[in-house]
């Protein structure tokens, strides 16, 4: 790829980066939301790679690094789901927090943050597969 | 027992999945030692719940109480059924972790191995605790997906080929299902079953419930291996590493797919003759075109898999005979007694069944193959093997003393009844060809002249362990018959199949 | 009045579904394919005005910029059919 | 309900397409259009004419209709439920056709011996 | 609407058989795009932003992912003369297409029209999820608080999707040293 496409593609995926937080951030109060943001986030990755190339991220020990905050991310997920039983009620997904005021940033309880981590999981998610289908085919060139 | 325990069955499976990725940094060898500890933890849960709790309870996730008469959060709901469905999907699943720490330390990547395997035991304890129909086939997807990847797990050709096949057909039958759960969603505006049996009762046009009851049939009859719909199943079951092979063919087809049609076409929809008719045929056909296929097998873990094919024919069978007699509202008696057998029988397969492939996988281990003409004289080396292959082989093929006879009794006994003389014949006959395939199994690969070297050993003490203690329930489940001990661990269940609106009463509180 | 041009748009995309289905190179069917995107881009944005509804943008803007990065990708395949390096 | 049966014809296009293709790709391809299929037809079930999008842009006009928003949280279930069989079929394909040198799933059949 | 709606359908409809009798996979690819991106314009056309969104990204990140895959392999369509067992497929398909359409027209009579949809479950959604979850968008509110374990539930697809491609993708199954013979 040709220069100014190189230095295109680096604007655009910060511009797609931030677009990405927004999305996953502002899910309850805009359409976007975990999944959309999180693969807005890994499109930021790809179009890096596809541009760049593929030692552009070292990518042997990234795949390790996005398998982690992948399932660390969940993880916090289904703890948050599951401490709804130790607030008060005994019931599973129990959404404890406050509603506050609709329309804010800060509203729907427990909506927001479930949004950002399924953001943070989703964009682990699919750099990890398409990490993974990228590697495999450079391993079994040589 | 309080109604928040059932969410654990889930729970617990899918904190083990999440966290093995983190651990396994600190130790490479933890994802090992987690799995059995969550299966036995389940298996304690799912056997106290059981004994304690013959009650419905359900459960509504995130505490939202109906508006009215509409239930509007996830249910889940826990009955006879689904406890007896848990004791064997986690008893099952038990022995397969506890076998998999030796069995699994020749292949590379054990952590996803693990991860996967709690994957799929959250998915099959998810589907038959769910109440609500999206959030069941969320659940199946769980289980599937993690199934498609196990069965790739040693990726040769065979591995990748089979686990391809079975994405195709099981990525259509979930297609299927998804349409007929909009379709359902259009009729009836709602997605808890027990909502939707309601709504069901006053349809109008009487060929829209046909038309979803043949869309289901398909979907899930593909999960369940019925006959036109088996191309998956030798293939899938027969590559994937032996431990899973036993959760495969012992627990997931009967959860996705036995279950799932319990649980639509006796509690959801009403109880009619025409889809009991079709359930009559595509068991029998199973059953019979099943047996014929092992007959000619060469290979072991193929021979076993063509043999769930028939035996889920029979489970199939003896529903549809039982559910024909509710339709027509004569002789109860017939209909108990074909899901007595039906049941029974589907415990006896996931249990002699899972022993079966435990010792397919304990002859590959120390001997490196599955093809029975280059086995022989196994019995000199492994006796533990010989002892209990040769309980189950006995136990499946019905021989008198042992569970398998009892099961397969109960339900020629209501075909026979019933007036089903076709159906009865077609199990006797199919009984008859599974006796001649096992005593060609033990024969080939116990008794020959031994073509294999002598530096064979037993199998490592993990592995024998799971399989005695397997080969001792396997021998036991035939005090299952005896009055007292059916009423305890039969009986709930087929109450829950006898009584169709009962589900749905309780749930709704009418 | 923006219901007109709305059909108009929309029957509009019978191009580049014609020139998908005819176009010889593949360059044809990668422009189709990006123009597709564009009309869309417009029909959106009637919709906006139409409904009144200005949170819709969003899409506009995910779309804008994704239709970069597909026609990047497929610009690198064409440039030399394979995508690691 | 000719939108309905022309849906139900895209599924059956891809019914067709995954029984009669011998291309792996093609098979996935198929598949994916039988899952637009659904989507498209759980939102069309939810549509209510002179609904609005379900989004409270002004909270106190919350007594506007909209249109269902069930079916929509189903379809966003189920499209992460496709991109998941996506991506797995489509890593199989990409091992098959290293191990064996081609698409053609009725060459790889008989390879397999 | 409906025929705004059913112009893009049979666009559709043709560019799916376009995709699937395609001579070359690119083109396949490319065809299958226009499937989805006409999706989109239902969803946008029926008021669905939020699912839009999630095409648009789904539809590229496919894409990408197809080509990924595709990208240094034969890209022809296999083209070998029709045998019988060709026939054979052939005409089982079109009797199953036959029949499901015969009784999809008769099953859906009496179902509720375009654009009359009633509401039985989600009547409550729509009225008082603002009061009760504080999310004005009314889809995340359902999302993640009356249907949560639904989106557990999808995001552990993705996560068993993401280990069984690095499952399937490991180079050999088995460790070399210890394999027998």
């Amino acid at each position: 790829m040709s220069v100014i496409v190189k230095k295109i593609a680096q604007l655009i995926s910060a511009l797609i980066f931030v677009f990405g937080m927004y999305s996953a951030i502002h899910g309850h109060i805009a359409p976007g939301g975990g999944f959309a943001g999180g693969v807005l986030l890994s499109g930021a990755f790809i179009l890096l790679i596809i541009a760049y190339g593929l030692d552009y991220f070292k990518l042997k020990q990234q795949t390790e690094a996005t398998s982690i905050f992948e399932s660390v991310s969940i993880l916090i997920a289904l703890l948050l789901a599951f401490s709804g039983l130790f607030a008060g009620s005994l019931y599973f997904f129990n959404n404890y927090l406050p509603p506050g005021t609709p329309g804010s940033l800060l509203s729907g309880g427990l909506i927001p943050v479930y949004n950002i981590l399924i953001g943070i999981k989703v964009a682990a998610t699919l750099s990890t597969i398409f990490f993974a289908l990228i590697i495999y085919k450079e391993e079994i060139r040589r | 027992m309080d109604g928040w325990i059932i969410v654990l069955f889930f729970v617990i499976p899918l904190f083990g999945a999440f966290v093995m990725p983190v651990t396994y940094l600190f130790s490479s060898d933890s994802p090992k030692f987690i799995t059995p500890v969550i299966t036995f933890v389940l298996l304690i849960l799912s056997l106290y719940s059981f004994v304690y709790q013959p009650e419905q309870i359900a459960y509504i996730i995130g505490g939202w109480k109906p508006v009215g008469d509409v239930p509007i959060a996830i249910y889940l709901v826990y009955d006879g059924l689904s406890g007896f469905m848990l004791v064997i999907i986690n008893l099952i699943a038990f022995f397969s972790s506890v076998y998999a720490i030796n069995y699994m330390e020749e292949y590379t990547g054990q952590k996803y191995f693990y991860v996967l395997m709690c994957l799929m035991i959250a998915g099959m304890n998810g589907v038959v605790l769910a109440g609500d129909l999206f959030n069941l086939f969320v659940f199946t997807e769980i289980a599937a997906k993690s199934s498609y990847a196990l069965v790739a797990f040693g990726v040769k050709k065979d591995e990748l080929e089979a686990s391809f096949k079975y994405q195709v057909l099981g990525g259509m039958a979930n297609l299927i299902i998804l349409f007929g759960i909009a379709m359902i969603y259009w009729q009836t505006q709602t997605l808890n079953m027990a909502d939707i049996s309601y709504m069901l009762q006053n349809v109008e046009n009487n060929i829209f419930p046909v038309f979803i009851q043949l869309i289901l049939i398909t979907g899930f009859g593909v999960k369940a291996a019925l006959i036109p719909f088996h191309a998956w199943l030798p293939d899938a079951h027969s590559s994937a590493p032996s431990p899973i092979s036993a959760m495969l063919s012992g627990v997931l087809i009967k959860t996705l797919g036995v279950y799932v049609i319990m649980r639509l076409f006796f509690n959801v929809f009403p109880v009619n003759e025409s889809v009991s008719i079709v359930l009559i045929a595509l068991g029998g056909l199973s059953m019979i075109i099943g047996v014929l296929l092992a007959v000619g097998a060469w290979d072991l873990k193929r021979m076993l898999a063509y043999s769930s094919i028939s035996h889920v024919g029979y489970i199939i069978a003896g529903l549809g005979i039982g559910m024909i007699m509710l339709a027509r509202g004569e002789n109860q008696f017939v209909a108990t007694l074909a899901f007595t057998g039906s049941l029974f029988h589907l415990a006896n397969h996931a249990v002699f069944k899972g022993l079966l492939f435990l010792n397919a996988g304990a002859i590959e281990y120390a001997a490196n193959t599955r093809d029975m003409k280059q086995m022989g004289g196994l019995a000199k080396f492994m006796p533990i093997t010989l002892t209990s292959s040769f309980s189950a082989s006995m136990s499946i093929s019905g021989l008198p003393p042992f569970s398998g006879f009892f099961s397969k009794l109960i339900i020629i006994l209501a075909a026979v009844i019933a007036g089903f003389y076709l159906i009865a014949g077609l199990a006797v006959v199919a009984g008859i060809i599974t006796l001649a395939y096992f005593v060609k199994f033990q024969k080939y690969a116990f008794y020959n002249k031994p073509s294999v070297s002598s530096s064979i050993k037993e199998v490592p003490n993990l592995m024998r362990m799971s399989m005695i203690s397997l080969a001792i329930l396997c021998l036991l489940m035939s005090v299952l018959i005896l009055p007292e001990i059916r009423e305890v661990f039969l009986n709930p269940a087929v109450n829950t199949l006898m009584e169709t609106t009962d589900y749905a009463d309780k749930i709704l509180g009418r | 009045m923006l219901e007109i041009l709305l059909y108009i748009q929309i029957g509009m995309c019978v191009f580049p579904l014609y020139s998908i289905i005819k176009g010889p190179s593949l360059a044809d069917r990668m422009v189709a394919l990006d123009i597709l995107g564009i009309l869309v881009t417009g029909i959106c944005i009637k919709l906006i005005i139409i409904t009144d509804q200005l949170f819709m943008m969003d899409i506009v803007y995910a779309w804008i910029i994704l239709s970069f990065i597909s026609v990047l990708t497929l610009a690198k395949y064409l440039e030399n059919k394979k995508l690691n390096d | 309900m000719t939108l309905y049966i022309l849906c139900f014809i895209l599924f059956l296009i891809g019914i067709y397409g995954v029984l009669t293709r011998r291309n792996l790709i093609k098979i996935v391809i198929s598949l994916t259009i039988m899952e637009f299929s659904v989507f498209l037809m759980l939102v069309l079930i939810g549509y209510i004419s002179g609904g609005l999008a379900p989004l409270v842009v002004h909270p106190e006009g919350a007594d506007i209709s909209v249109v269902d928003p069930l079916p929509q949280t189903l379809v966003l279930t189920a499209a992460v439920i496709a991109v998941a069989t996506n991506s797995m079929m489509l890593a199989l394909a990409i091992r098959l056709y290293k191990k064996y040198g081609t698409f053609d799933i009725r060459k790889i059949n008989e390879l397999k011996g | 609407m409906e025929n705004l709606l059913i112009i893009i359908l049979v666009l559709m409809i043709i560019a799916a058989l376009v995709s699937i009798h395609a001579k070359d996979l690119i083109s396949a690819i490319i065809a299958q795009g226009f499937v989805g991106y006409g999706l989109v314009i239902c969803f946008l056309l029926l008021k669905a932003p939020e699912l839009a969104l999630v095409q648009i990204v789904l539809e590229t990140v496919t894409l990408i992912i197809i080509l990924a895959v595709v990208c240094d392999s034969t890209m022809k369509e296999i083209g070998e003369p029709i045998s019988k067992r060709d026939i054979f497929t052939y005409t089982l398909s079109f009797v199953l297409v036959a029949i499901f359409l015969f009784y999809f027209n008769k099953a859906i009579v009496g179902l509720n029209p375009f654009g009359e949809h009633t509401l039985r479950m989600s009547e409550m959604y729509v009225k008082e999820v603002l009061e009760f979850t504080g999310s004005a968008n009314l889809v995340k509110g359902v999302l993640w608080d009356f249907r949560g374990l639904d989106t557990l539930g999808e995001a552990t697809v993705l996560f068993t999707a993401a280990m069984g491609v690095l499952v399937i993708l490991r180079i050999s199954g088995k460790k070399q040293q210890l394999t027998k013979k």
